[in-house]
């Protein structure tokens, strides 16, 4: 009984992170619409989109690797959400928290790229592979940042696990991202190649790669592929929210945290022309390096 | 009793002047009996060491006359282990060079087996004998026959080799011969156990000369850096087999008569740490010299060269850990590096040059032979479970002992530049393609070849699986060299009990 | 008779055996060959339990071989391995020449490892190691193209590790007096401070060439790539190893005498994670699958040495436990290049592509060993990195584990270079023929990718037996405090729990899989891989789009400053200058009669003009 | 798929609508009125309002936009591409040129009527058609979305033979690829 | 520059008797009307020896009339600063040239349009068949006797309603009232 009430609990989960995540991903575009002085599609236009995707048909596919792929990602998706805490109090959203820690998540996170890249290096279109080449090499990039921020705080704070750092916030009554601010810098400096918004799309880059890996994809695969960035956007910025700006005890601010969280990337994006593979692979190694360090010399100190 | 020492000198020399005489008979009696001297040789000196090593040492006198005063013969565990290892390799080398190139005609067959059974001859009587003056005629026997071998193959080269090689050959007789005057002069005896037992009267000015004239004249047999400037030439242009010979029966008697100089009759203590520097030195720049060398038989000469040097290492230490150290890397050299010398020169057998480059791709062809060679590489360059692994291991945990840190560093260094060198040449032979042009038409050896290589291969395997087969008579043996009062004792003894 | 006694016999004989009847025809030397190493790896699982021991004496010295439940850990994993190689290389060498050099070697360097695992004398110790050296330095060139170089290289390196060993051996024998290992560590304590500084350097670079430690790492990738792949997932998968079972004797085995945060393990620590991120950085620049993957042992066993070299008990946990599943990926991945090789003729990423419909078993295999290398749950290698990580920030290496991450991050770029260079991508009319790999090459593969996979879920199984070794090496007991059979701890106590996330994976995975596939299933079509969107332009049969040529070379623009220099240049330089000095001393021997006699009369003066210095009279 | 079948009325209603607002436009550039794209796609025009977006590749397109006219060669790849496109799917002609050849009526080497070889569902005359007219043109393919008469996908796989003989007339040595739909 | 000028005329007219020069006084441009088997070896004299490494152009005319193709090569000095025409002709009934891409390579691309465009065909050419045109059926068609709207009639369908179509501006002048500017009366259709 207890297993079935988890199972939906983790359904709900999913639901409303595919709601949110959505959700968001049309107020960008309304966002971005206003801020080129355009009238922008409605907010509700992801899902319209995400509606027809799914009644295409899918009448091909380039083998079972193919197939697979979008199911990789989805699981890397899902699997994350499952370990990040989405309210403080656990509630119905207690999925699987307790049982994986942040060094977990770092790695079910790469999952679903690498189950990606292998389906759309399946299609034999070369600007897929070009795209996943420079995913990767982005991804190598901003994990650096991103994981020193991480590693300072383990160390300030002597745990691994997500739930604890909520406690620590609880306790302590103030967020992560004051008591620690430069392990916040370097960690939403490497959100912004984390979102692949701009200047970081170099993976999708339309024009460039026709969309990269995803140029072969269509219809459904499609659609499970938009619908796990949703969800996997909302589980990461959960996850910032509860590692850095002391998660949240309802929903809405759990919302509000997340969609000021959100703006980051997207309004930084707005402003940035795209950069070449490598420029986007050094700028992840100067500032933010530096704030990485800056933010284990500061955990060491105190 | 089989018979006494002094066959093992009598017996090779006679033959040496018979077998032309019964080369008059028939003609392939010319190459038979010496095997058959050999052979008897063989069996009498292991039965000698066997009772040696029941009974204690055997000293003959020769013609009756007594110890200080005449000449005589000490078979001992040392000396006897010795004289085996020669006689087996004078036997060996017998078998392999039947028949070997120029051996097949009749007239120069006959000159190889004369001078073969001098060489042996005069090496066993270097080992065995007990006298300093006599020690200087088998030297200078081993020497004469050496150079005519050397020269065995009548060419421009083999002459000038030859001639290298008597020139200093006689230079070290002089010097010996000035260090024998000197010893004379001051102890008025030849014997070597009545002048280790007066050494210590003699004037220390004198016995340092006499000592530094002694080892430049036995050095230049012994192949001591830098008196070695003939070995390399001798090794490359004496046939094959005698430059194993030389290997294993010329330098062992060199090295014989330096150790017994050091150890018995001076009793100088700094000698010991000049061994170890001179053979260092003679080590690293043998070994490095073979590094760059492009023919076959002059790196296996180099190689041999620095064996030497590390013999002399061991020596120097002293111990009763690094004489037998010594002991054994001698015993191993001679059986290994006669086996790379067999294997060798059938590797190049066609070759004029004996360039290394020449033998790219030979395993293909002669699959045995390339495989010994590459067996005795691995031994010599002392990978276990092969011979040359535990002598190597004894030599370093002597040093050990002794806290010659830089000793072992060195000689280790040096290992690394012997593993390059041999495995370069293993490398060609097995896994570079066979080239036309370049390399050597191969050339099957002979059955009797085949035998000769595959006794010393086994011999081994045998010490490297299970070396305890010889270690208890290297023990004795070295308990035998640096036990000086027993030494003095023994033969004095004799001479004694004859006075009586 | 003993049975570790006999186990060694049977592997000599049946080496022995083997190589004599490679010249008869028929099956004989394949099947005498299994059996010389399957029957005394049964004997081993049956009839050898730990601490059993055998002694005697040989040449003076003390022999002692023993089963300790650390060489128990070792040995699963080279029997292990062997067996498995074992049949892949009975299938994979067909129709090669000299095959009984091959089988020779092949039980030499198993029974070679047994022998180093069991030995606990130094003496025996070293014999075993080379023995291994030189067998696998005859398979390095048993191929014969191109290994002049390599296989002296190899051996140069081996030669200099191996006789640094020995050096480090006869100063122990020196100063204790006795060849035990044992006794060594018992006595390290009493020896003077630079002997305690010297030792442990010595036998760190005899292990840390075996096992490819930077800078002594130059070997590897042309050994591993030139040696017959069938022996390389066993050279790579276990030989290397033992350089890290030695380290973990010496280093493990000096624990009390080397504290946690000691200089000289974070001297090893850091040569370890400059070892990984060189390596991983030099794997992504290969366009050969074996340099690749050569490569990518280098790096792997550079974690290894990390966690060795940090030695908290969570550390060698994680490093013996990458050490096993090392074994398991490496050797799976190489036995895949092997089979593609031979199904291909080459196992270059730019001439074979899109084998995947044409070998889907070595693809499924290759995929999970290369999931378990990247270290991606839910298979075996991300326990591995997980407690490698909690180790090393737990024991305050902060920088130590950005080095790793970045090298273990890096990783997947040459992870993903080889499933798409070799299976993915276009596929080619030139590789239209081929077929997937013999029964008997694809089953070994299948299983130690299937043992990554049980592992990953329940890595207790290897765990249990790591952590009896480390008990042995004076740890305190690991279990429940760092790990279940499921489950994961790590210093503050915080957990994976492995079976409900491999649970929630499959769940998720099967759903959307179904999801994707149920609706139309019998709409869907599979067309070729030349159907792409290209503009409209249709690919012609012969034309190659694969995108493969400098593959990352953005990103290796990126970490250009890292790589400009390869450490093979200094060496090469250095073996040059070495040449160009013996060269010279080799002037000495001019070859000319009066040079020589000069020389002895020089000798003789020099020394009696300093009689007085040299002989003290 | 379930568009054409008559059951499902509320079901297709839905569909109708998401296809209706959420056009992606795969802008096949090939004549001088790709220059007319981008002002209709940014701020002046904003078609992004409308659900009128950017595809990428064919395979995530619904609309195949042919902007002028098309050279016997460009047809062949325009006829591909549209192949590789996903169902439903449309084709909007986008010019004179696609209508009667407009300017080329004589050249020897551009063809003068678009749906002789692909099925066109919308035309938008003018050369070129200004941004308002583009817009237009969408508005009427949503209109027919809605309606459910946007079915030149359909006659293109029941007509496909006819179709097919078309293109070979001007291209005779072409090895057509399979359609798989 | 007439020195420079001078200079190449002897220069070319010692090897090469039958090239006609003609001088443009004012220009620094120099023609020569050669036959058309020297223009290998005229152009591999002018870049080998006198510096005309350039080749700057090929150009082609179609005389219909008088039955023959002319084809100009127009070649540079960067050093005389000379402009070079060397003309030739040759007839349209089967046109062969002589190759020279193997003299520039950039020729090659000039030779594969006009083998296709006008039928000439380059001896030793070595290029696939197709350029330009795909799947061309028809004659060369950029020669001047080519019908381009009759063979555009044959081949492509034609949209019915075309032929009548009015002129438009008489439709605008019905709908706006305005008259047409005389100056655009002369463009009537």
């Amino acid at each position: 009984m207890e297993l079935f009430l988890n199972i939906l609990g983790a359904i709900a989960t999913v639901i409303l992170a595919f709601i949110v995540g959505m959700s968001y991903g049309g107020i960008v575009r309304k966002i971005t619409a206003r801020v080129q002085n355009r009238k922008g599609p409605p907010w509700y236009q992801n899902f319209i989109d995400a509606y027809k995707l799914y009644s295409k048909t899918t009448a091909i596919h380039h083998g079972w690797m193919h197939r697979m792929g979008p199911a990789f990602l989805m699981v890397s998706s899902v699997v994350t959400l499952m370990f990040v805490p989405v309210l403080n109090n656990g509630g119905w959203f207690e999925n699987m928290n307790f049982q994986g820690d942040l060094i977990f998540l770092l790695y079910i996170m790469v999952f679903g790229s690498l189950g990606m890249a292998l389906g759309a290096g399946q299609t034999g279109n070369p600007n897929s592979a070009i795209g996943v080449t420079r995913g990767l090499s982005q991804m190598v990039g901003f994990e650096i940042p991103w994981v020193m921020a991480l590693v300072a705080m383990m160390i300030q704070y002597k745990t691994t696990s997500i739930t604890g750092f909520i406690e620590v916030q609880q306790e302590s009554g103030t967020w992560l991202m004051f008591s620690s601010p430069f392990a916040f810098i370097a960690a939403v400096l490497a959100m912004l190649g984390m979102f692949r918004y701009s200047p970081f799309d170099i993976v999708g880059a339309p024009s460039e790669l026709a969309s990269g890996p995803v140029s072969e994809n269509g219809g459904k695969y499609l659609f499970t592929m938009m619908s796990s960035g949703s969800i996997f956007t909302f589980a990461k910025l959960t996850l910032y929210v509860d590692l850095f700006m002391g998660g949240a005890n309802n929903l809405l601010v759990l919302l509000i945290k997340t969609f000021a969280l959100y703006m980051v990337p997207v309004l930084y994006g707005l402003v940035s022309p795209r950069y070449r593979t490598e420029q986007a692979v050094r700028y992840f190694w100067g500032w933010p390096l530096f704030f990485g360090l800056l933010a284990i010399i500061y955990a060491v100190i105190f | 009793m089989v018979g006494s020492p002094v066959l093992l000198i009598a017996v090779p020399l006679l033959a040496a002047f018979v077998i032309p005489l019964i080369g008059m008979i028939w003609k392939e009696l010319v190459r038979i009996v010496p095997g058959l001297v050999l052979a008897y040789m063989l069996v009498l000196s292991v039965t000698l060491l066997v009772e040696v090593n029941q009974n204690g040492t055997i000293v003959e006198t020769i013609a009756g006359w007594k110890a200080p005063w005449g000449i005589n013969l000490v078979y001992s565990n040392l000396t006897g282990l010795l004289a085996t290892i020669i006689t087996t390799l004078g036997f060996l080398v017998w078998m392999f060079s039947y028949r070997f190139k120029r051996n097949v005609d009749f007239e120069p067959a006959k000159k190889y087996f004369i001078f073969l059974m001098m060489l042996v001859a005069g090496a066993t009587g270097i080992v065995i004998t007990g006298d300093i003056f006599n020690q200087f005629v088998f030297i200078e026997i081993t020497g004469i026959s050496a150079y005519a071998l050397t020269a065995f193959y009548t060419g421009r080269n083999s002459a000038e080799a030859a001639f290298k090689y008597l020139m200093m050959g006689s230079l070290a007789s002089s010097f010996l011969l000035i260090a024998i005057a000197i010893i004379y002069s001051q102890l008025g005896t030849l014997n070597m156990a009545e002048i280790a037992s007066k050494m210590h009267t003699m004037d220390p000015v004198f016995k340092v000369i006499a000592l530094i004239f002694f080892i430049t004249g036995i050095g230049i047999e012994a192949e001591i850096f830098p008196l070695n400037g003939w070995a390399p030439d001798a090794y490359t242009e004496a046939p094959g087999p005698i430059g194993a010979a030389f290997a294993g029966v010329v330098v062992k008697a060199g090295i014989y008569a330096v150790i017994r100089m050091v150890f018995t009759l001076f009793d100088i203590p700094a000698a010991h740490d000049f061994l170890i520097t001179i053979g260092l030195i003679t080590l690293i720049v043998a070994e490095s010299t073979a590094l760059r060398q492009e023919k076959l038989k002059r790196m296996l000469a180099y190689s041999s060269i620095g064996q030497m040097g590390l013999v002399l290492v061991a020596f120097g230490i002293g111990t009763h850990a690094g004489v037998f150290a010594a002991l054994f890397l001698m015993l191993n050299h001679a059986v290994i590096k006669p086996l790379l010398f067999f294997s060798g020169s059938y590797l190049v057998f066609n070759s004029k040059e004996k360039r290394i480059s020449e033998v790219n791709g030979l395993g293909k062809f002669m699959p045995y032979t390339a495989g010994l060679f590459a067996l005795g590489s691995f031994a010599i360059v002392g990978l276990p479970p092969f011979a040359g692994f535990w002598s190597k291991l004894s030599v370093l945990t002597a040093a050990a002992d002794e806290g010659l840190l830089l000793v072992i560093a060195l000689v280790l260094i040096v290992s690394v530049i012997e593993i390059v060198y041999y495995f370069r040449v293993v490398n060609r032979i097995f896994f570079q393609e066979y080239n036309k042009e370049e390399s050597v038409v191969p050339h099957k050896p002979r059955f009797n070849a085949i035998i000769a290589m595959t006794v010393l291969a086994i011999l081994i395997l045998v010490i490297g699986f299970y070396p305890d087969a010889v270690t208890g008579m290297l023990h004795s043996a070295s308990s035998d060299l640096l036990d000086k009062s027993g030494y003095i004792d023994n033969v004095l003894q004799v001479g004694q009990s004859l006075i009586r | 008779m003993n049975t570790i006694i006999l186990i060694f016999i049977i592997f000599l004989a049946g080496a022995i055996l083997t190589f004599l009847a490679s010249n008869i025809k028929g099956l004989l030397k394949e099947v005498l060959f299994l059996a010389s190493v399957i029957v005394p790896v049964v004997m081993f699982f049956t009839g050898v339990k730990a601490g059993d021991s055998f002694n005697f004496h040989l040449a003076g010295f003390a022999f002692q071989w023993e089963i300790t439940p650390l060489g128990y850990l070792f040995a699963l994993i080279v029997t292990g391995l062997g067996v498995m190689a074992a049949i892949y290389a009975v299938s994979a060498m067909q129709k090669t020449k000299n095959l009984g050099l091959f089988y020779f070697n092949f039980i030499l360097s198993i029974m070679s490892m047994l022998g180093i695992l069991f030995s606990r004398d130094l003496v025996s110790f070293f014999i075993f190691w080379e023995i291994m050296t030189w067998s696998s330095y005859l398979m390095v060139v048993y191929q014969g193209k191109d290994v002049q170089k390599v296989g002296i290289k190899y051996f140069i390196f081996s030669a200099i590790g191996a006789y640094a060993m020995l050096m480090a051996i006869v100063m122990v024998y020196s100063l204790t007096g006795s060849m035990m290992i044992d006794k060594m560590i018992q006595s390290y304590a009493g020896f003077a401070f630079n002997m305690q500084i010297i030792i442990p350097i010595l036998f760190l670079i005899g292990f840390g060439v075996k096992s490819a430690m930077m800078p002594l790492h130059v070997w590897a990738p042309g050994a591993y790539s030139h040696s017959p792949m069938a022996f390389t997932s066993l050279f790579s998968g276990a030989l290397s190893k033992m350089g890290i079972y030695g380290m973990v004797i010496v280093m493990a085995g000096m624990i009390a005498y080397f504290p946690e945060g000691h200089w000289f393990r974070i001297v090893i620590a850091w040569l370890g994670g400059i070892t990984a991120v060189g390596g991983t950085l030099w794997a992504i620049a290969q366009d050969d699958a074996k340099k690749l993957l050569a490569y990518s042992s280098v790096a792997q066993l550079g974690y290894i040495i990390v966690g060795v070299g940090i030695g908290t008990p969570l550390a060698m946990l994680a490093a013996l436990f990458m050490a096993v599943m090392h074994a398991l990926f490496k050797g799976t991945l190489f036995m895949a290049v092997g089979a593609i090789e031979k199904q291909t003729g080459t196992s270059n990423f730019t001439e074979v592509t899109g084998l995947i419909r044409k070998m889907p078993l070595t693809f499924l295999a290759s995929l999970m060993g290369i999931i378990a290398l990247a270290g991606i749950p839910p298979l075996g290698g991300f326990v591995g990195k997980w407690m490698l990580y909690e180790s090393l920030i737990g024991s305050d290496h902060y920088l130590l584990v950005i080095v790793i991450f970045f090298s273990s991050t890096a990783a997947f770029l040459y992870c993903y270079k080889f499933l798409f260079g070799f299976f993915l991508g276009q596929e080619e009319k030139e590789w239209e023929h081929v077929k997937e790999a013999p029964v008997l090459m694809v089953i070994p593969m299948i299983i130690l990718a299937g043992g990554t996979f049980l592992l990953g879920t329940f890595p207790g199984l290897v765990i249990k037996p790591i952590s009896a070794g480390l008990e042995q090496l004076g740890y305190a007991a690991t279990q429940g405090k760092y790990w279940e059979m499921s489950m994961l701890f790590n210093e503050w106590g915080d957990q994976v729990v492995l079976e409900p996330i491999l649970y929630a994976i499959i769940a998720v995975f099967a759903f959307f899989l179904v999801f994707l596939l149920i609706k139309n299933h019998k709409n869907t079509r599979y067309v070729s891989t030349k159907d792409i969107s290209t503009s409209g332009e249709v690919p012609k049969e012969h034309e190659n789009l694969t995108f493969i040529q400098n593959f990352f070379q953005p990103f290796l623009r990126a970490v250009e400053p890292l790589m400009k220099r390869q450490i093979d240049f200094y060496y090469n330089g250095f073996g040059k200058g070495i040449e160009a000095l013996f060269d010279f001393t080799r002037r000495i021997y001019t070859g000319n009669g009066q040079t020589y006699a000069l020389y002895a009369i020089i000798f003789v003066v020099i020394f009696l003009l300093l009689k007085t210095t040299l002989f003290g009279i | 798929m379930s568009y054409d079948k008559d059951s499902h009325k509320i079901f297709d209603f839905i569909q109708n609508w998401a296809r209706k607002h959420s056009i992606w436009v795969l802008a096949y550039g090939t004549g001088c009125g790709a220059i007319e794209i981008p002002p209709t796609m940014t701020s002046r025009y904003d078609a992004e309002r409308l659900g009128v977006r950017g595809a990428a590749t064919p395979r995530q397109a619904d609309v195949l936009l042919i902007t002028g006219y098309l050279t016997t060669k460009t047809l062949k790849r325009v006829i591909r591409v549209y192949e590789q496109m996903q169902d439903p799917k449309y084709v909007i002609g986008f010019g004179s040129c696609t209508i009667n050849g407009g300017m080329y009526y004589d050249s020897y080497n551009t063809i003068k009527v678009l749906d002789k070889y692909l099925p066109v569902d919308v035309y938008i005359n003018g050369c070129m058609p200004r941004p308002e007219a583009v817009l237009a043109g969408f508005a009427k393919l949503q209109q027919l979305i809605a309606e459910g008469k946007a079915n030149g996908a359909q006659k293109y796989k029941e007509n496909l033979e006819w179709y097919r003989e078309n293109q070979k007339r001007i291209s005779p040595h072409w090895v057509m690829p399979e359609y798989n739909w | 520059m007439q020195k420079l000028k001078a200079n190449l005329i002897e220069h070319i007219n010692s090897g090469f008797r039958d090239a006609v020069a003609k001088d443009y006084p004012n220009e620094n441009r120099l023609d020569f009307y050669v036959n058309k088997q020297c223009i290998p070896s005229i152009l591999t004299y002018a870049k080998d020896r006198l510096g005309y490494i350039h080749l700057s152009h090929i150009a082609i005319v179609d005389w219909l009339e008088e039955g023959e193709f002319e084809l100009i090569y127009i070649i540079w000095s960067p050093e005389e600063k000379i402009k070079m025409f060397v003309r030739t002709r040759v007839e349209r009934e089967n046109p062969v040239m002589p190759n020279i891409d193997m003299i520039w390579r950039q020729a090659n691309t000039y030779e594969r349009e006009f083998r296709e465009m006008y039928g000439i065909q380059f001896q030793g050419l070595e290029a696939p068949e197709e350029f330009i045109l795909e799947d061309w059926q028809g004659p060369p068609p950029m020669r001047r006797d080519f019908d381009t709207e009759e063979y555009a009639n044959e081949t492509f369908f034609h949209r019915p309603g075309r032929e009548d179509a009015g002129d438009v501006r008489e439709e605008i002048i019905k709908r706006s009232r305005e008259e047409i500017p005389d100056f655009a009366k002369k463009y009537s259709r």
